[in-house]
């Protein structure tokens, strides 16, 4: 598999598409949100980045910030790879939590980051989702998670597997509370955290291209009798099997969202 | 079929020798009962001693053994009665996960287990309980049933994994077991999950978020198989083993980690020599946790089974 | 189709079977249940056989039995099939209601008739259906039906079809009133009464052979690109398809039934 | 495509006068206004004195009209704004059944409809309207969602019948039917549905068990197609025509039996002339039911509900 969430820098000026190989003036580039003004394939994003496009402006305020993962088992290399992690993403954990606003709704939101051990959920990430739910049912607020991860992070061993069950306990007490959850899966949403809240959301959106699925694709492959269609494992195939309520471009990510609050959201009994 | 692993070749040459003496002594008719009583101790030895410096790995190989019981074997030796339901009531009954209404000493109870083949054909239709999105979806409308009649549920894992093919894939795999999970963190109904054999991942979890969950002392539960975790870690499938390890999928270390409520034990030299014993270990177990978590109220039941997940996981705060 | 469900008489003393053709010592018959004992086909029973052969001796208390079909359509023949039906069923109506006591436990009970044109659903059998579902509510009895209908009858028009919302909305009576109720798919078990009360069952079960279906099999065929397969629309295929928790020969229907009613009906707290 | 049906014909004929009136007048510069008012004034007299003796054979045609309007036109003409949500989360989306969140005055609804296609392609896509059981449970999943945010639900009746075809079956079309009707029965928001064209036997009812049924005045309402039932009484599909006499299938029919609620009256030569016109009536018939059913407590709303359809039927007591 081509890396296919990141474009290439060439110089200041230039970046390369990382799906058509297309260079692209860059502050087009970042104009169009890291879409390919080319191809229109959709670029991974940081979770600042992704914030700073989807949330009314200086509107965020991060939330257990504090989390660190610590290393249960004594892993190989496990403390290494997480200072690697954040290095290469410049957070501390594969999810970045806070309240917000978002066209004028107060909402619990949740960004993963790819580039933090490929998003991968271990303790912190399972407990940061799981405030973030409780703090959309104790406060009232709608939750909206941004999911991007390869799944379960291996490294906490048996720990990892529980904070699926952990994660989905907490859509449970969002759900009694009414309080809307929607999800955007981004470029990938894998395994553990596709197979436990991301797929539990009111409505679920992705963006165009995400890879999304269960297991990894020569996985899937073996365990098939006939060969995987083209757009196997992907956003599109997803939606076309009833999983994904839409396919949303990065440009309208923000509007379709901001309807849905409008829509799901209590509001005072209209006047007659 | 016979299936002898390296840990248990010595002891099952003493198991040959013993059942060759016995034949020699049937069809001669000598009295070579002190021979064999030697024999029987020393094989006694040898297990204790094998049995005291199980590696995870030989853990696992235990946990697959092609004789172990497995979720009907259980339902089996340890139930007054059972009766298998059917379907997911959605155009699909998928035999890798059975489920049905059982009688356990004084209790009605919902069984759902994943359940392997013994013989290749059976292996096959049940596919190696690998469960497709069906299974759990099966396992949720009898979740339901548990609900509404108020009967308490066991659930009896043993599974690799969940399917992970294209088909599976392509009816939503990851939302079934999500789904699972769910609608068992909303039952309002005593359950106890029993890791019988294999925990594999996600097809696992699926059907372990219960009241308490029990592990059956040679049983193992992980995040990802060791083969595929050695493949990552490694690059190299073959050092499953040193993964195994680095994994710490034994019922102690899911003890130790406060993963697990109870390991169940097993009989000397594991589950497959003796599963009528295993079995009524189980039954014990799970009355045992039933005579606790039916006096407590609905209400009560679902907040202690979101507490009991709610604190799982180990971090610091800087 | 062959007339499935018809074993043919050819004298006092014997009777030949509706699928393989055997002959058949009719008391040896009869004692089977109306089971040929050669090749198992199951023949259809009247409403009075099978409550006879079901319930606990003497307990059955017929309920309802004044509730006459009218014409309001002024339809065709409507009045004629009417009087035909009653006739060769020597029924009122295309199903048989009551109370009764089943393995000791006291049930509500309703018993459809083939032979009443075609175990049609129009404004009376949806009545007969409805009360029984609200009498186990208000009585807090289980509730036990075994199906044998073509589907909706057609000479009632609009009217007939309204009786499948009708009798669903009693079954969520039932459900909120936590009593279990259980069906039992006898042949055939089709269309209207299948899209309706018949399928929302706690438990299902069916006889084997019995024909299970939506459409008729023409239309199906006709409706679908490749052929259908050989069991098509038999019990056996839609337990196949997750639709039948069970397939139950006659002579085991009773037992079964009364297990299902020791596991779902509730009882004093276990005295530890 | 202009499809022509023969109660149209001398509607069309001169239709066709006045358009080329129209052009001649147009090229030429001529004032022909007087002829075109005298030969519209002599449509309008036609069309009145056609559609007041429709029978129920010419509704039925009618109420399939290609150029008819289908429920995303109706949901485009009427709401102030619609974003369609999609599949079943069980493995499909069914385009025969369309959904979403819809803005309707000062509501906000959830919308299902049966959607046709208009052209051969989109036809096909949308499988004519007939709904296998994954549209239907998509359907089912987007009540629960209007119930869970106390959305009013709308419902868009247009089917010639559920699919009857193998691929229905095996996914059990009929359970899909029986529980989208139960669906609607345990909600606790109002919802009101309208039958806009072919409302078709089980395909119908099973998003039609609502608390306010409305029908458009040329749509029909059957328990079976008027060609099936001719099929059964007459032995032959071609006497149709007399089948639909005998279903009563007409608005009108419902009415007097009490199976609807109301009919919304279509502009004059039906729907297709005047969409816009129609689905503003639709618009304003909704609004009010609405307006009647949002001051109606939550249980009492299930509670009408259930009684609304508990007494339809026509019988006797000896
Ligand atoms: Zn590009
Ligand atoms: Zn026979």
């Amino acid at each position: 598999m081509q890396r296919r969430g990141v474009a290439q820098t060439n110089s200041e000026q230039w970046v390369q598409c990382a799906k058509c190989r297309k260079i692209l003036f860059r502050p087009d580039f970042e104009r169009a949100m890291r879409v390919c003004l080319h191809c229109g394939h959709h670029h991974r994003l940081c979770a600042r980045e992704r914030i700073l496009l989807t949330v009314d402006s200086n509107s965020f305020q991060e939330t257990d910030a504090d989390l660190r993962s610590v290393d249960p088992l004594g892993f190989p290399d496990y403390a290494d790879k997480l200072r690697k992690g954040a290095a290469a993403s410049g957070e501390n954990e594969a999810i970045v939590t806070g309240t917000a606003m978002l066209g004028g709704y107060e909402i619990g939101i949740g960004v993963m980051d790819f580039s933090f051990m490929g998003g991968s959920m271990g303790s912190v990430v399972g407990e940061k989702v799981v405030r973030c739910f409780e703090r959309g049912a104790e406060r009232r607020l709608p939750v909206i998670l941004f999911c991007a991860s390869g799944g379960a992070r291996m490294q906490e061993g048996l720990i990892s597997l529980m904070q699926m069950a952990k994660t989905t306990a907490a859509v449970s007490r969002l759900q009694r509370a009414g309080m809307p959850y929607i999800a955007v899966f981004t470029d990938p949403t894998m395994a553990g955290v596709l197979a436990s809240f991301a797929s539990l959301a009111d409505v679920i959106l992705a963006e165009p291209g995400a890879l999304v699925g269960f297991a990894g694709q020569r996985v899937a492959a073996q365990a098939s009798v006939g060969k995987p269609p083209a757009n196997f494992q992907t956003a599109e195939f997803q939606h076309e099997h009833g999983m994904i309520d839409l396919i949303v471009p990065r440009k309208q990510i923000r509007i379709t969202l901001t309807y849905l609050l409008e829509m799901f959201l209590p509001v005072e009994a209209p006047v007659r | 079929m016979i299936t002898i692993f390296d840990f248990e070749k010595p002891i099952s040459e003493l198991e040959s020798a013993i059942a060759e003496l016995r034949q020699l002594a049937a069809e001669k008719g000598l009295d070579r009962s002190r021979e064999i009583a030697e024999l029987e101790a020393q094989r006694e030895r040898l297990l204790k001693q094998i049995f005291a410096h199980l590696r995870p790995w030989d853990k696992t190989l235990l946990a697959r053994h092609p004789k172990r019981p497995y979720a009907l074997d259980y339902v089996r030796l340890m139930c007054e009665s059972f009766l298998e339901l059917h379907g997911d009531r959605l155009g699909f009954d998928d035999p890798a996960i059975v489920g049905g209404l059982a009688k356990l000493g004084c209790y009605r109870l919902v069984v759902v287990g994943q359940q392997k083949g013994r013989d290749l054909k059976e292996r096959q239709k049940r596919n190696f309980a690998m469960a497709k999105p069906e299974g759990y979806r099966k396992a949720m409308r009898l979740f339901r049933l548990a609900e509404k009649f108020r009967l308490p549920v066991l659930t009896l894992v043993d599974t690799p994994a969940a399917d992970p093919g294209v088909e599976s894939e392509s009816r939503g795999i990851s939302e079934a077991i999500a789904q699972s999970m769910l609608t068992m963190f909303e039952l309002s109904v005593p359950t106890v999950a029993v890791i019988i054999g294999e925990g594999g991942s996600g097809g696992a979890i699926a059907l372990a978020a219960a009241n308490r969950v029990l592990m059956l002392e040679h049983a193992i539960y992980s995040v990802i198989p060791p083969e595929g975790c050695a493949a990552i870690l490694y690059r190299d499938p073959n050092k499953a083993p040193q993964a195994a390890d680095a994994l710490r999928l034994t019922s102690e270390s899911a003890l130790e980690l406060g993963l697990i409520d109870l390991i169940i034990p097993e009989p000397l030299g594991a589950a497959h020599r003796d599963p009528q014993t295993t079995a009524l270990s189980v039954r014990s177990a799970v009355l045992q946790q039933l005579d606790e978590l039916s006096r407590i109220e609905p209400d009560t039941l679902r907040e202690h089974r979101y507490q009991r997940f709610r604190q799982m996981g180990v971090y610091e705060t800087v």
